[in-house]
Parts: C-alpha cells; structure tokens; sequence
C-alpha cells in the first residue's frame, strides 16, 4: 500500500510476446479492457448521479421496507440480506448497503481522480522542468520519492490525516484564512496529492529525459524555439500517453489507499460513508452478515481491478504505438 | 417496564450500548441492604445502631427494587490442585501506569490489578466490606474517626514489610493524587495537603474525616471504609513507589502483596503474572494460596471475538457485558458463568452543562425525548439490553422503575426546538465518540435521531484517553457523548462524580465531567454521604434520580449486564476466601466484569 | 569502496529526510507537543515530567531535530507517557510479531510466486500460464484488505482452526509452534498472497528473458535437460532480481501489515503505530517510523550490495556509469 | 594517431570555423568524464560540403552538435559566418541557429510522432512568426514538394504514416523553410535501406544547388561520403586523424585508420561496424582514452613513440593532412614537400 506508482507500471510491463501468442493474449486483453471500461462507467454514472438514480437510496437514508407480516419495518441489525429489497442487503442501522457503496465510490473515485489530477498538474511540471533541465529539482525529487519508498505511505497519511483533525479544530489561520474547511475529505485529497507528486514526478522526469533526447526536440531547438514552446509544443503531447496510464494505475494504487486508510479509521468519519469503513464496520459480524463486509470489499476489489485493466491496456497500446513505428 | 420481546438473530450482540468506559474509582457495593436482603451483618460499622434523625426523607417508593439476592457461589466440584496457567480475556486495558495512585483504572483492569495488588478491605458475598490486608477496621459512633490495624508478617513482594509506614505512604499517596483525592475530599488534610493520620504503633494507625479535607469540620462518614476497598486502598511496596517516583523503577512493573506477581506487561496486549509463592493467605482448609501458576490477561476488544476465543478454547475466562453473548453462553452447557446483573452500570449519554444551550432543560429534554431507547438498543446492539430510565441499575441505591423519565416523544421534541431555534438560531450538538464500531453506530443513529427533530449533529471521533483527559483537566470541547456510568450500590460512590466540588477550579480535576453543579443534587449527595439510616438514604437517592429525570441532565439509554464465563476445568470461581470469616470475596462487587482469582484452580 | 559509502550517503539522506518529515507531521495543527505527548490537557506535574525527559521539546524544530537524532542514535527510543512504556520495551514487545508476519509473508510469498514463475516461463502461454498470468493480475488488484476480508470468508469462517477476526495474538513458535501457526498462518497469508503475484509475475518475465539469452540456447544446445535448464541455469540467474524485488516490497509490506494487523491481529508494530498515532504520541510515532525506515532502509541496501558484490556485471557497469 | 594541430585550415571564405573544439560530460557523479571531442578544429568554406567520418562513438555526432551549440562545447572557439557562437546569448543565439540546420540519422525520432506532417514543417516558420499564415503554407507546400512530399498529404498525416525516406524528406524539408546557409546532416541516410539512401542522398544535392547551401555531411560509411564531399575529415575517438579532399582520401589513405575503413567499404550493409569492429578491436573508453596516439591500442604499426607523443596535423602537400608518426605511404605534395620514409 505505499504510493508507489512507478513500482507497479513496472511490474506490470510484461516482455513481448510471440505474435501468435501476442494475438490471442490482446483479443483476451480486449474483453477485460472492455469489462474494465464498463465497470467504470456503470459505476461512475451511478456514483455521481445517484441522487437522480431511481434505485439507489440515500446515502442516510434508513427506509422502512415491508416486513414478513407487512407492516413496516426497519431493516436494521442486519435484518436483510442481499435481495430485491436491499441488493447489498441492510447493514446494522438498518441502512441500504447498495446506497452505501455506491456513495462510497463516488467518494473513492472523486479523491483518487482529484489526487492524481493534482499531483499529475504539479508532480508532472516538476518533473517535467527536472527532465529537461536536471540540476537540483532532479535531485530533489530523487530524494523524495527514495524516502516516500523507504516508508508506507498509509502511516504518513494517518499521521497527516490526523493532525489535520486537529488543525481543523484549532484556531490556527495560515494567511488570515482557518483551517474550518479541512474535512476529512479534503485531509484525504491533499495528502494523496501530496504523496502522489513524487512518484508522478519521477515518471514524467524519465518520460521527459528520454524525450529531451529525441531528436525531434533537438530539432525544434535548432529551429531557434523557446523553451516554453518546447515543453509544451515538442514533449507535453508526448508525455500524454505516459500520464495517462498514470493515472488509471494512480487511481488504482490510490483507491486501494483510501480502503485501507478508512480501515483503519483515517478516511472519511461516520455516518459518511466509504468502503474500508464499511469493512471495519461489519467485519466482526460477518458469521451473521457476511454481505456487510463481502459486498464493500468486492466493490474495492472490481473497481481497482477496472482501472489496472484499462490502464494496464492503455500503457500497452500506447507502448505498441510507439514502437511499431 | 420498557421491555419488549426480543426476537433476534444470534450473535448479534454489542459490547453494551454507548460504551466510554468509565474508570473505576471505588469499590462501591453496600452492606445496608433492602429489608428483605440476606444480610447478616457482624462487622459492619455501626450504621444500624445509631440512625441519626432526619427530616428530609421521602416515604418510600412503593416501587421497591428488587432485591440483590446473594447466593452461596457453587463449591468447587474437583478436589483442588496446584499449577496450571490460565488465558483470561478482557475488554479493555486503561491502567497506565500500575501505580495505585495513578491508575486510570476500569473495571478490567481492575480485574487484572487485583491480582498482584492486595486492597486494605474487601467486599464480601454478603456485600460487606471486609477486612483484608487490614485486620480490622474500627469506626468510632459519629463515623469520623476510623482505626485502621494491619495483618502482622505480610512481605510485599519485594520484600519489603508491609506494616504502618508502608500502608500510610500508600494511603497518603492515593488520598492525594489528582485522580483519587476527589474521590476521598472529605478525609481531614494537614496544613501541607497530606492526610492526617497518626501513627498508632508499627501496625495501627488512624484517619479520620473532615468536610473537603478540614480536620476542623469532620462530617460523619459511615461506608468510608468501602472506598478502602478500591483503588485508594491498594498497597504498592514504598520501596518501588519511591523508585517510580524517582525514575530509577519501571512504573508499570507493579509490586504489590497480591497472590501473584506480575511479570510481563505489554500495554495494550496482555499482562502476564505469575503465582505468588510466599502469600499470606490460605484458604479455610489450610491449603496455601494461589493455586494457579500463571495467569495471562488479553486484551480483546470486541466482544464477539472474545466470545470465539473462550469457544476455541484461546481463553480460559471471558468477562462480557454484551448482551447477546451472555444470552447465547448462558445457553451453552460447555461454559459456565457468573452472572452480574446488579449493582452495574448505566449507559448514559452526557451532556456538557457548561454549553449555554445544554444549560437548557428544554434543549435536553428535547434531546431526550427525541431519543427512542428501545430503537436504539434495537439498532445497535440487537435489541439484547434492557433500556435504561435514570442513573442507577437495578440493585443500586436509589434505583427506580418509575422515576418520572419523560420518554420517547419525538414530536414534543420537535416542538420544543422549534420553539428554541425560533428564539435563539439553529441548534448544532457536537456528539464526541470513541472509534470503535459500536459507540460509532450509536453516533450516526444519535445524529438520524437529533436530526430528525431540528438539530445539526456532528460527529467527533476522539481518542478515549483523549476525551477522558479533555473533560478531566481542560473546557470540556465537547457537547456531548456517550459514557458507561459508574457501578456501585449506594449513591455515595456517585458523590465525586455528580457534586458541584467535582469541577476544577475547586477540584484539582473535574471528575464530574458532565460539569453537573445542581444545587439539588449536591446537598442530596452531602446528606447522604452522612446519613447512618439507609432507608433515610434511599430516600435521597430516589430524589437524585428523580432530579435526573425531571431536569434531564442525561440521556439513560440501557443497563448494562456482565457475565463471566469460563471454561468448566477453570474451578474455585466465586470462592476466594475471606481471611478469618466463613464468607468469600464478592466477585464484581463495584467491579463488573471481573472475579477474584486467588483460590481459582484448574482441575484436571 | 566508493560505491558503498555513496549509497550509504543516499540512504542517510533518505532516513533524514523521512524522519524529519514525520517529525513536521505530529506537530501539524498542535499548539504544544508536550501537552499532546503527555497526554492531551494535563497537570502540571506530567508536563514538568515531560519536560524534565525531554527538554527540547518546546524548542523550535530545527533545533529538536538534532537533539531528536542524537537520542535515537544513542538507543533512547523515546517514552510514552500514556501508556507508561519506554520505546525500547514498545519494541521489544511489538516488534517480534510484526517481523514473524513478514517473514511468514515474504516464506509463502516466494513458496507461491518461485513454482509458479517458474513453471509459468516454462509452459510459455500454456493454459498454466495464462491462468496464472490472470489469477496474479487480479491479486494484483487486491490491497491486503480485500485479501483480508476474502480470507476471513472463504477460510476463517468456514473453519474452526483459526481465531476470529480481530483474534489473533503472538505465540511465539518456540513456545507452541501450533498456536504459532493458528495464530500467524492467515495473517501472513493476507500479506503473502499480494507478494507471490507480484513476484511471480517479476519472475516469470524475468526467466522469458533468461530462457532467450544465448547461455539458455547453449545450455540447450548441449542437452542438458529442460528442468535443469530451468532450474539450475534459468532460476539462478533470476533469483538476484528476485531478492531485489523482495527487497523493494518492505516498504510495502509494512503498510500492509498495518491494516492486517488491525484486521486480524496480532498486535504487532503497525497496530502500535496506529495507536500512536490516535494518541499523537509523538516520540512514539517517531521512534517506531525511524526504525521502520532504518529498516527498509537496510533491506535495500544490504540487497544493493549483495548485487554488487555477487553480479559482475553490475560491478563493471557501475565501474563505468 | 588520432592528433591535434590546426595546420589544414585555410584562408578564405569559410561558413564555418571550428577551433580547438572540446566536448566532455561528466560520468553520473563519479567525477569522472566522458572525452567525446578532444580538440578538433574544422573549417568549410561556402558552398562546400564537408564529410565527417568515424566509428560510432568517435564523437562525429557531437561534433555536429556543438557545432550548433546543442549543448555547447565544455571550450574551443565555433565562428559562423563570422559570428562566434559561443559568445552568443539567448535571443541571438536562438537567431544564429536560424541560419544553419541539422538533418537527424533517425527520421522516425526527429519528427514528432503527435503532430501532424504539415505543422512540423512549418513548425520554423510558427516559432519566427514568418509572414502571415498564408504566405507560411505556400513557402511549405512549396518546400514540400521541392523534397517531393505531397503537401495534401503531410497536412492530413502524422510521422507514422510515412516510410522513412519520406520522413527524412520532411526532416529536410522543415531544414529548408527557414532558408538556411548550413546544414549539418548527422548520418542522414545510414537508418534507411540502400535504394532509398541514393535517393535521399540525390536529393540533398540537388537541393544544395538550388538553396545554395554549405553541407556537413557526417556518417560513418565512407561510401556515402565518398560522392558527396570536397572535403573529408575522418575521425578516431574525438580527434582528427586525417583530412583530406574526397578523392585525395580514397586514392591515397595514409592513416592506418582510414585504410581501415576505406578497405571495409564493400561490405554495404547495416553490420559493417561490427565487421571492422571486428578487425582491430573494439575501441578504447572515451572515459580514459590512451596517451600518445589514440589508435595505437589498435594499431598494427605503433610504437612508443605513439604510445607517448600525441601527433600533430601535418601537411602532406594538396590540402591532405594526417595526423600519424608512421603514415601509410610517403604522400607526394604538389608543392614537393617530402616526408622521408
């Protein structure tokens, strides 16, 4: 679980294959790229539409279903298991677990996306400046990212996480401005961002070295190009590719984050709700109420697998692209 | 009463309701009891002789709580046998450090003190207290003066002698150390702030009571000696205690008189200790004790795992308050238990009074009202405890069935916010909780229920020792938050708790954490800590609980119940002696959940 | 050796920058670290206590950074005061079961992931392989909390030989292997499971490329049988990349030991951390972070050396940068 | 061999004059460096065409790079058009560049793969704000076709869609929109298959004669050069071994090494490196090149005079010049200067 994003681009670059071999491996390829893009829609559509989605409950919400002898009843205590009334089945308040998990993942993907659109924006221009122009930045970053891997970033996120509970408390301003605003939410967001950046950073860094090679950019410097005009001209579009498998392994590496860091309790607080909360939760009861724990956990699991798929896939297809020329 | 029939899958149980576990100061259980009560009181102080007049009694309740019945714990059914080691598995673990004076200590950890630590007295299965590192205890008429003579020959563990210095640097120690000294205000102090006591001969020496510590003002005090009998009466070896103090010894490796010596402690985890082979005590057939050799304490939270593990055989003895796991052992002819349900505690939710609009009855009311106990316990932990209308549970000094709790009437609750918010703006309560699951499912259904009738919640998570500390020394920062209240008989153990001194600056910490400064309240508690007559006492004790409910100070939300249970090889459960009298220590007594261990043995 | 003293450089630069930053961390949004350290709002007395321990805490931090440093160096490990525990003994007590689960992790990891890799280069794009290659990538996908709450439902549930969740404790092997193993199997198996496919997968490919290279064709030429080539010649030349590789999962273990520790116990060194951190017990928090780096920190670097020492390869490349 | 000396520069109208040219870069952090350029100095005169020969790695590449300043040299002195470029700074620099133009050896890797063909081209005429758009498209089209690319075709198409020839047309072709004097081609046909190499190589002079354009041609097949160049410089690990006029070269090698690498001309395909690799070994690290004569770990007539004292560009009479203590053949200089055997 450590923030390590370059660590999995690498593990799951697989050597080429035989072109026998390699067509039948990309036509299975295919259907879990496809399996992967639909769970994301599917899933991205019910999390940030649910209020507008007629069979997903509210968040809160504890509805009152009809019971066995048809008067109306709360399904709390886990009264229902996974069925047509409750999907997912009723958690302990009495609350829909279907609801639940859907709004943990609009919680879960609006985090990851937010992160890594950050640490892509500042983690991508450090690196980017440190590609092309090494020097100091270059080192700084060498450093960053060898002591972010030296050390799990789940700890430093609880430990951040939580003294931002009590800089919200505080009555500390940083430029006239309090710290009211600080949720857990946004705790989560910033420290992924913040942990993001290196590791994002050390991948457009050697993207951008390789690319400061090429000669096409050589060439552009001999046409008299400014700098500026160079990074985002000549190495930006290229460096496309690259970032946008960083962010479906990214999303990936950090949704599995916020899992276990709501595990542990550092996500989101209750009555919010998120998958490793939800985990935490109803572990103890999973003799009685397996679907509690189950369906939480299957939802973190398919969603993480999507996003390695379709990323696993992008990188793939963008690697062939460029070395078929 | 608020009973329903509880239909409910197994299983589904909770560690009780709204759990922050309260630290347990006193060894609370009473000697006067109700009429009808099994009592045959020999040693007891003279409270039944010279009942002081009083005017200011209610005629009792026509609502008598039912009687604790004591019965003869069950004599062990195999010969008895030394060696063996035995897994106990606790619900939590708040000492720290093992000093007596310092211990944030609740009932498990209670548990596990007792072991290594021996207490002046002791309560017995007769709810008396007993002497027990003390040989006797005499009290004069007016119960200010107490004479405290010790057992000659007892070592600590270290070897140091347990006589009169020992036990009055002890005494000094706990009587004025920041948790207990408010506990114990009305013993007379000195000009520099120590106890006052004198030294009577090298095993004799003398205390005596004076109201908030002025040896000019002694107050009449008849069930002090009880207070021995918890925290403020274990006796710790002087020689570690000067060494703690001085940085030189471990503060957590304790050396007490105790039957046995704790060896290994891992915070958090388990306490291991190991059989005392020199204690002074043997039981009534002369058979040197402990029997045990070692005894580990576990730390495992969660009920339902503590459950399992007694079930797979990991623990010897589980002590629970969850109800359905009671419900469901109890049923279970492999184990067999001990049954707690009187003189326990009460889970309540707390209000900080000092908050402008909780000082508001009707906000509280409100808040009450808006609260369906039953649906609650439902909710949260599956519908298995007994709702709860006031402070007290059953057995306890001033328990009532009826005591004018107003109840479930979300719409007067309603009504009454509106009427606030109309005048005073939107109504936002902090609710602060600890991270476990179930005081977290209590919040969210507090925060559905409070929302429901006008008020924005929000929910604190907070670290236990945290909120403790908070509430103990700073502004309290919260509004309120779910507590399990202090077990106990008799209403004076509730003094430091609920009495206007209980809050700093007049106290040095604010054990009254609610911050409850009821003038009511505070001269019930004066009378009854002085009162000899224990019908007389009742009286004021019912009138506190019918303060409680008409003010609504708290949310009660259900009683708690503990059983203990353990496997069958574990024997002797219940039958700790007594030195020099036929009864046995009172397990639970004042401290749910735990039991004596020092005759227990494992029969083959 | 040149080499040696640059990378021990790096890696002290690593361990600064990394204790440093946690040091930053607990301060954020805390009025004062003493108060915090002693427990929240607390007397007088325990914060003279505390003070009297540790002197620079009210100082600025760049001036309790190096006052810091010197006691961790020295072995004092700092103290909670909330749980009246000298950082030493907090190890000495948390840290054997957190190192059993590892090592039981990285065992079953590399049991799982070394048949696997292997057979998997072997049977080349055979029904194996692609079932492995599938079964890994999806394990891949599974942070050790969905291994976790699998395990717990498809194993512990369904059979009475472990402790329940959240009822695992440490037994050491010596005093019960039995317990050790009821107590230290699932757990380890939660961390296990992620390393064999990551491994497994890092060694099938790098054995394809071993079985291409020229000495495998020779070896071939040769003869010699298709399990000693796989064996004796292929597996070889990849296990220091697999050590590598081991190396480089620490970190990452250690992360994931902090969630299988609350999940299932035992109550190891990243329960500890997480306590801490719950308490802002910050000499804890630093003490426990610091030897975790220092220990990831030397898994690396022993594996960089060990690299540099056995493959000549990397010596001479080095040799020339 | 492989020496230093400035004795075959030449008076006159030179485009271009390379003195004492260093280039060296540092090895990671080791402290150590790599020599890639050891002191050349090179001139062409307008018009001319210059080749540049050697191995892979002599440093013939960099050359042509520092030359343009790209990155600059670590010393040495590049005058252009009497300008001296590593005095020049920022806008002026980037303005002096304008004027001369690389062609890369990998036409794939010098076009960039996202953006379409036509924008690469005028991509020059963008950066200079040349003229108004309209005038920049036909000055492209106009160029394109000139290097015969389809100019509809470059405006719908990116890099990938050509073959590799065409992509070094459209190298060229974005070279020329700015009307350059000189252009440097570093191995501008040795990743293209042999038909096409003749083409591209027919096009360039053809192009030279219509843009009036001064070449440095660099590559390390002599056979290409051979056609091409007035002048050849071969290089060995960062020097100058000999230069000579193209023809003079050829007929008269007198560096061991030249001979070398004239003798491996038959061989015309893509391996021929190694295959001469093969014949003397592999060369020496430009980390720690050998004292004395740098061929001489390689050489079949060294001895310690070569091992310890560095030869100097001498004349051998005819504009050919050698750096060599034991030269192959007494060479006959029109002027009768003789060197002794």
């Amino acid at each position: 679980m450590t923030i390590a994003l370059d660590d999995t681009l690498t593990t799951s670059d697989e050597p080429e294959q035989p072109p026998a071999a390699a067509k039948k491996v990309r036509s299975r390829r295919q259907i879990g790229f496809w399996f992967g893009v639909s769970w994301l829609v599917l899933l991205a559509v019910h999390a940030f539409f649910a209020e507008w989605i007629p069979w997903v409950r509210g968040e809160q919400e504890v509805p009152r279903v009809a019971g066995p002898d048809g008067e109306l009843i709360r399904a709390s205590g886990y009264r229902f298991g996974p069925g047509l009334d409750f999907w997912f089945g009723s958690d302990a308040l009495g609350k829909d677990l279907f609801a639940r998990c859907i709004y943990a993942a609009r919680l879960a993907l609006t985090v990851s996306i937010v992160s890594i659109g950050g640490a892509l924006i500042i983690g991508g221009t450090l690196g980017m400046l440190a590609g092309y122009f090494k020097g100091w930045i270059d080192r700084v970053i060498s450093v960053l990212v060898d002591a972010l891997l030296a050390f799990p970033a789940i700890v430093i996120a609880a430990l951040v996480i939580g003294r931002f509970d009590s800089l919200q408390a505080s009555d500390i301003e940083f430029l006239g401005f309090g710290f009211d605003w600080l949720s857990r939410r946004w705790s989560v967001t910033i420290i992924f961002l913040f942990l993001s950046i290196a590791p994002v950073a050390r991948i457009v860094r050697a993207q951008t070295l390789s690319l400061s090679e090429r000669e096409y950019v050589l060439a552009a410097r001999s046409l008299g190009a400014r700098t500026p005009r160079i990074l985002v001209r000549e190495i930006l579009p290229n460096l496309v590719p690259a970032m946008v498998a960083v962010i479906f392994t990214g999303v990936a590496i950090l949704l599995a984050a916020e899992g276990g860091l709501a595990f542990i309790g550092y996500s989101v607080k209750p009555p919010e709700a998120s998958w490793g909360l939800m985990i935490s939760e109803n572990r103890t009861r999973i003799d009685d109420a397996w679907w509690a724990t189950v369906f939480p956990a299957l939802m973190l699991f398919l969603t993480v697998l999507a996003f390695n798929l379709v990323g696993d896939r992008v990188a793939k297809r963008f690697d062939i692209r460029e070395t078929s020329l | 009463m608020l009973t329903r029939p509880i239909k409910n899958r197994r299983g589904l149980g909770r560690t009780a309701v709204a759990t922050l576990v309260a630290f347990t100061l006193v060894a609370a259980a009473c000697g006067g009891d109700d009429d009808d009560a099994v009592t045959t009181d020999t040693t007891a102080p003279a409270d039944d002789t010279d009942p002081p007049d009083t005017d200011d009694t209610d005629p009792p309740d026509t609502d008598e709580p039912e009687a604790p019945v004591v019965t003869e714990p069950p004599a062990a059914e195999a010969e008895v046998s030394y060696g063996g080691r035995i897994v106990v598995g606790v619900e939590a673990e708040t000492a720290n450090p093992w000093r007596p004076a310092n211990m944030n200590c609740a009932s498990s950890c209670q548990f596990i003190a007792r072991t290594f630590f021996d207490p002046l007295v002791a309560v017995d299965s007769e709810l008396d207290w007993e002497p027990y590192l003390a040989e006797s205890i005499d009290i004069n008429d007016d119960a200010t003066v107490f004479t405290i003579t010790l057992r000659e020959g007892i070592d600590f563990h270290d070897g140091t002698p347990f006589d009169a210095d020992a036990a009055m640097q002890n005494i000094n120690g706990n009587f004025t150390s920041l948790l207990l000294s408010g506990a114990v205000k009305d013993i007379a102090k000195g000009p520099d702030g120590s106890v006052l006591m004198e030294k009577l001969d090298d095993f004799t020496f003398t205390l005596q009571t004076g109201f908030n510590g002025d040896p000019d003002n002694p107050i009449p005090w008849p069930l002090f000696p009880y207070y021995l009998g918890g925290q403020a009466g274990l006796m710790a070896s002087p020689t570690w205690l000067d060494a703690a103090e001085a940085g030189e010894a471990d503060e957590t490796q304790a050396v007490g008189t105790g039957p046995f010596l704790l060896t290994n402690y891992a915070p958090g985890d388990r306490t291991t200790v190991q059989r005392n082979p020199d204690y002074w005590l043997s039981d009534d057939d002369g058979n040197q004790l402990p029997f045990l050799d070692e005894i580990e304490f576990r730390v495992i939270e969660d009920s339902q795992v503590r459950g399992e593990a007694l079930r797979s055989g990991d623990l010897d003895i589980m002590a629970t308050s969850d109800s359905l796991v009671i419900a469901d052992f109890a049923d279970d002819a492999n184990f067999e238990y001990v049954n707690q349900d009187q003189f326990s505690e009460t889970n309540y939710i707390m209000f900080n009074l000092t908050q402008p609009y909780l000082a508001d009855r009707d906000v509280r009311c409100a808040l009450l009202q808006a609260v369906d106990t039953v649906d609650l316990i439902e909710v949260v932990a599956g519908g298995a405890s007994t709702p709860s209308i006031g402070p007290f549970t059953p057995g306890q000094e001033g328990f009532l069935t009826d005591n004018g709790y107003l109840g479930y009437d979300p719409d007067a609750a309603a009504e009454a916010i509106a009427a606030w918010t109309a005048e005073n703006g939107p109504l936002t309560i902090n609710y602060s909780t600890t991270p476990t699951v179930t005081n977290l499912q209590t919040a969210q259904y507090l925060a559905g229920e409070w929302g429901a009738i006008g008020v924005n919640v929000t929910i604190d998570q907070i670290e236990q020792s945290t909120l403790i500390n908070n509430a103990l020394f700073a502004d309290p920062a919260f509004d309120a938050f779910g507590w399990r209240n202090h077990a106990g008989l008799f209403v004076d153990s509730q003094y430091f708790w609920w009495h206007g001194s209980s809050i700093s600056p007049d106290s040095p910490l604010s054990l009254n954490f609610g911050r409850l400064d009821d003038p009511v309240i505070n001269e019930l508690l004066e009378l009854s800590r002085s009162e000899f007559d224990e019908d007389v006492r009742r009286g004021y004790a019912e009138d506190i609980n019918r303060r409680f409910a008409s003010e609504c100070f708290i949310i009660p939300t259900s009683q708690t119940q503990w059983g203990v249970f353990h496997q069958p090889a574990v024997q002797n459960i219940g039958r700790s002696p007594v030195p020099d009298d036929s009864t046995f220590l009172r397990d639970g007594a004042g401290f749910p959940g735990q039991v004596w261990l020092t005759a227990a043995f494992l029969a083959d | 050796m040149r080499y040696v003293s640059q990378r021990l450089l790096q890696f002290f630069v690593v361990f600064i920058v990394v204790t440093f930053i946690v040091m930053v961390a607990t301060r954020i949004g805390s009025a004062d670290p003493v108060r915090d350290l002693a427990g929240g709002a607390v007397s007088d007395q325990q914060i003279a206590r505390v003070l009297n321990d540790y002197p620079y805490l009210d100082q600025s931090l760049f001036l309790q950074y190096p006052q810091w440093l010197l006691d961790f160096v020295t072995g004092n490990l700092g103290y909670s005061y909330t749980q009246s525990q000298s950082g030493l003994a907090m190890f000495q007590q948390r840290l054997p079961p957190t190192l059993f689960m590892g090592f039981w992790a990285i065992v079953i990891g590399l049991a799982i992931a070394v048949p696997v890799g292997v057979y998997s280069a072997y049977k080349r794009d055979g029904a194996f392989d692609r079932g492995a290659s599938y079964t890994s990538f999806a394990f891949i996908s599974m942070p050790p909390l969905v291994i976790a709450v699998a395990l717990l439902f498809l194993v512990v549930t369904r059979t009475s030989l472990f402790p329940t969740v959240g009822g695992s404790s440490y037994i050491a092997p010596w005093d019960s292997p039995w317990g050790h193993f009821r107590n230290f199997f699932i757990p380890s198996l939660a961390l296990g499971l992620g390393l064999a496919a990551v491994w497994s997968r890092f060694l099938r490919a790098d054995m394809n490329l071993t079985l291409q290279s020229d000495f495998i064709m020779l070896a071939k030429a040769k003869g010699v049988s298709p399990a000693r080539v796989l064996w004796r010649h292929a597996l070889r030349s990849s296990v220091l990349s697999l050590i590598t590789s081991v190396a480089l999962q620490v970190s990452a273990l250690i992360g994931g030991a902090v969630v299988v520790e609350q999940f299932f116990g035992p109550r190891g060194i990243g329960d500890r951390l997480v306590f801490a951190i719950q308490q802002n017990d910050i000499l804890i928090i630093q003490a426990i972070t610091a030897v975790l780096v220092v220990g990831v920190v030397l898994a690396n670097l022993i594996v960089d050396l060990l690299y540099a020492v056995v493959d000549p390869r990397i010596r001479h490349a080095r040799k020339l940068g | 061999m492989a020496g230093t000396g400035k004795a075959h520069l030449r008076d006159g109208d030179a485009v271009l004059r390379v003195e004492d040219l260093v280039m060296e870069f540092p090895v990671g952090r080791t402290g150590l460096k790599v020599n890639a350029v050891s002191g050349i100095s090179l001139d062409v005169l307008r018009g001319e065409t210059l080749g540049l020969v050697g191995e892979s790695g002599c440093g013939k590449s960099t050359t042509g790079r520092s030359v343009m300043q790209l990155p600059r040299p670590t010393s040495g002195s590049v005058v252009f058009e009497g300008q001296e470029l590593t005095a020049l700074q920022g806008g002026a620099m980037r303005e002096a560049r304008t004027r001369m133009q690389m062609i890369f050896q990998d036409p794939i890797s010098s076009l960039n793969p996202r953006r379409k063909v036509r924008d690469i081209v005028m991509e020059p005429l963008n950066i200079w704000k040349r003229g108004s758009s309209a005038e920049r498209a036909k000055v492209v089209d106009a160029v394109l076709e000139d290097v015969g690319i389809d100019p509809q075709r470059a405006a719908e198409s990116q890099p990938h869609q050509f073959s590799g020839g065409q992509c070094q047309r459209i190298s060229i072709a974005r070279s020329l929109v700015l009307d350059p004097t000189l252009i440097i081609c570093d191995e501008p046909v040795s990743a293209l298959d042999v038909s096409v190499q003749a083409q591209v190589i027919n096009l360039l002079e053809e192009l030279k004669a219509r843009y009036g354009l001064t070449l440095v041609f660099i590559a390390h097949d002599l056979a290409v050069v051979k056609n091409v160049s007035d002048r050849v410089a071969v290089m060995y690990l960062g020097k100058i071994c000999e230069v000579a006029s193209s023809d003079d070269l050829y007929a008269r090698p007198s560096h061991p090494y030249t001979k070398v690498l004239i003798d491996s001309i038959p061989v015309p395909d893509p391996m021929a490196e190694l295959h001469h690799s093969d014949i003397v070994g592999e060369p020496p690290s430009p980390v720690l090149p050998p004292p004395g004569c740098r061929f001489n770990t390689r050489c079949p007539n060294a001895d310690d005079l070569c091992r310890t004292d560095e030869p100097q560009l001498r004349d051998l009479g005819g504009g050919h010049f050698v750096a060599c203590h034991h030269p192959l053949e007494t060479p006959v200089s029109l002027t009768g200067t003789v060197s002794s055997n």
